[in-house]
């Protein structure tokens, strides 16, 4: 029984950031969707999702990123990563999610590139 | 302790239970760490070792519901590499069968799924896969880079 | 995965090799954060596990050169412990022959060891060895203190 | 092949602080008591052991301490610890060391307790 992923939001420079805290499994990437679709129903179209928080994602908490992103191409909006560990940025390139979705390499070029 | 290149050789058994992959990713952890490699690289193998449990968790469907790993740090001094094996009893699948997972196709398909082992392949030196109807074993290989703790 | 208490447990086999201890605490570890031990009560269970794990190294001069773990989480939501194993079939001792260190007298002694059973008995809540001419086994029980993750 | 214990010794107040990074275990003990003895045999009495960068420590190790322990009280000198993990602290309550070094919470008061 590890501890459910922590999700927190913020607004940064006016951009919509999530924060996580630990390992993005099924229920991981499920709390982030929450998140995630409560501020892309309140109209926004752009969100950063901060990383640093966690060391550790599986497929499965992966593939329910997609389902985020999927929604924000719908709406021609953009999603952001920031702050990830080596091996998780490596993971989202073999993937290809890279072609979909910003990937910075910290907070602040993250508010600056997507609001910029 | 004669053949001690032999000897370095951990298994571990899990039961299929949500998160016990995590117990994998550690002992993990610790081979990695244990025989030099980086930060980096060992990330990438306890990356990988989730996905190959995660795998036989769910499509496995194994009687035993468990899954047995192994860790072995094998090669000379020079060329010291890390295989892992993860193998389960459950029904298998045909590899040939799997379809490659492709970005463009995922972001609109119904299911999203189906990224794990080519994330295994990606993170992972040598990656070989053996499933029939008794079971799977997924055997995974990292090597030591140059420059040890690099 | 009807009878879900009894699933979880993990075992684990290492190679008598220096430093191999560290694998095991990280298991124990895993095991300890699984069921929501606190950090405190997870940092003593994997110093005990460390001090099984190289009396057996150390002690034991078993033929295999491999000590066997098995970490079982049992126990309904409320009473919850962790039973961890530490088994080698090694020589043995008789645990009646074992005499208690004392501090004053190991600040004078030649030889300063012998606190390794003293140190598993005083971190956790039951310990019982059972030792012959075919091996040790050291089982250890930690309970969850209430109030998770305290 | 774990990495083998860093030791690093540094004067705080006029105090020899021995500072320690990873794993006590037999080889750790001895780099310890190395640095150790110099200080000793350079004259000096006290000496503090700043375990913050050690989170594991193994009954080996700590039995090459008692061994610095016991060249201290031969001269009459001091050794503390500061920044132990409750674990280290409680393990030298169980085996009874605390008695013969002082255990001290954080380094100023290490420093404070040893040269006052
Ligand atoms: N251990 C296993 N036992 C049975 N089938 C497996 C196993 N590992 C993988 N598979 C099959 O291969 C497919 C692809 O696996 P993977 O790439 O990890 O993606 P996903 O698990 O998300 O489907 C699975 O859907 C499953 O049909
Ligand atoms: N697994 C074992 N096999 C054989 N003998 C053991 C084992 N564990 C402990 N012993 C015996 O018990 C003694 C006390 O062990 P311990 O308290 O851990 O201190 P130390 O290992 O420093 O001697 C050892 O010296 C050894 O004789």
């Amino acid at each position: 029984m590890t501890e459910t992923l922590k999700v927190t939001l913020k607004k940064r420079g006016g951009l919509s950031v999530i924060y996580t805290e630990g390992y993005i499994n099924n229920q991981g990437g499920e709390e982030i969707a929450k998140v995630a679709y409560r501020v892309l129903d309140g109209g926004e179209k752009k969100l950063l999702l901060n990383l640093e928080g966690t060391k550790i994602v599986n497929s499965i908490g992966i593939s329910i990123l997609i389902e985020i992103i999927e929604r924000i191409l719908e709406i021609e909006g953009k999603l952001g990563f920031c702050c990830l560990t080596k091996t998780i940025a490596k993971t989202f390139h073999i993937m290809g999610l890279a072609q979909y979705a910003d990937i910075y390499d910290d907070e602040a070029s993250g508010v600056a590139g997507m609001t910029g | 302790m004669a053949n001690h290149a032999l000897l370095r050789e951990v298994t571990l058994t899990l039961p299929m239970v949500a998160d016990m992959e995590i117990t994998a990713s550690k002992t993990a952890t610790a081979m990695a760490e244990h025989m030099g490699l980086g930060a980096d690289q060992t990330d990438e193998v306890r990356m990988a070792v989730v996905e190959a449990c995660i795998n036989s968790f769910e499509h496995s469907h194994a009687e035993d519901s468990r899954v047995y790993l192994t860790f072995a740090i094998t090669g000379d001094e020079q060329h010291e590499k890390l295989e892992i094996t993860v193998r389960d009893n459950g029904r298998g699948f045909k590899t040939s069968e799997v379809e490659e997972p492709k970005i463009e196709e995922k972001l609109k398909a119904e299911r999203k799924r189906g990224w794990g082992l080519k994330i295994i392949r990606g993170l992972m030196d040598e990656v070989d896969i053996e499933s029939d109807a008794e079971g799977t074993t997924i055997t995974m290989v990292k090597y030591r880079r140059a420059g040890r703790g690099k």
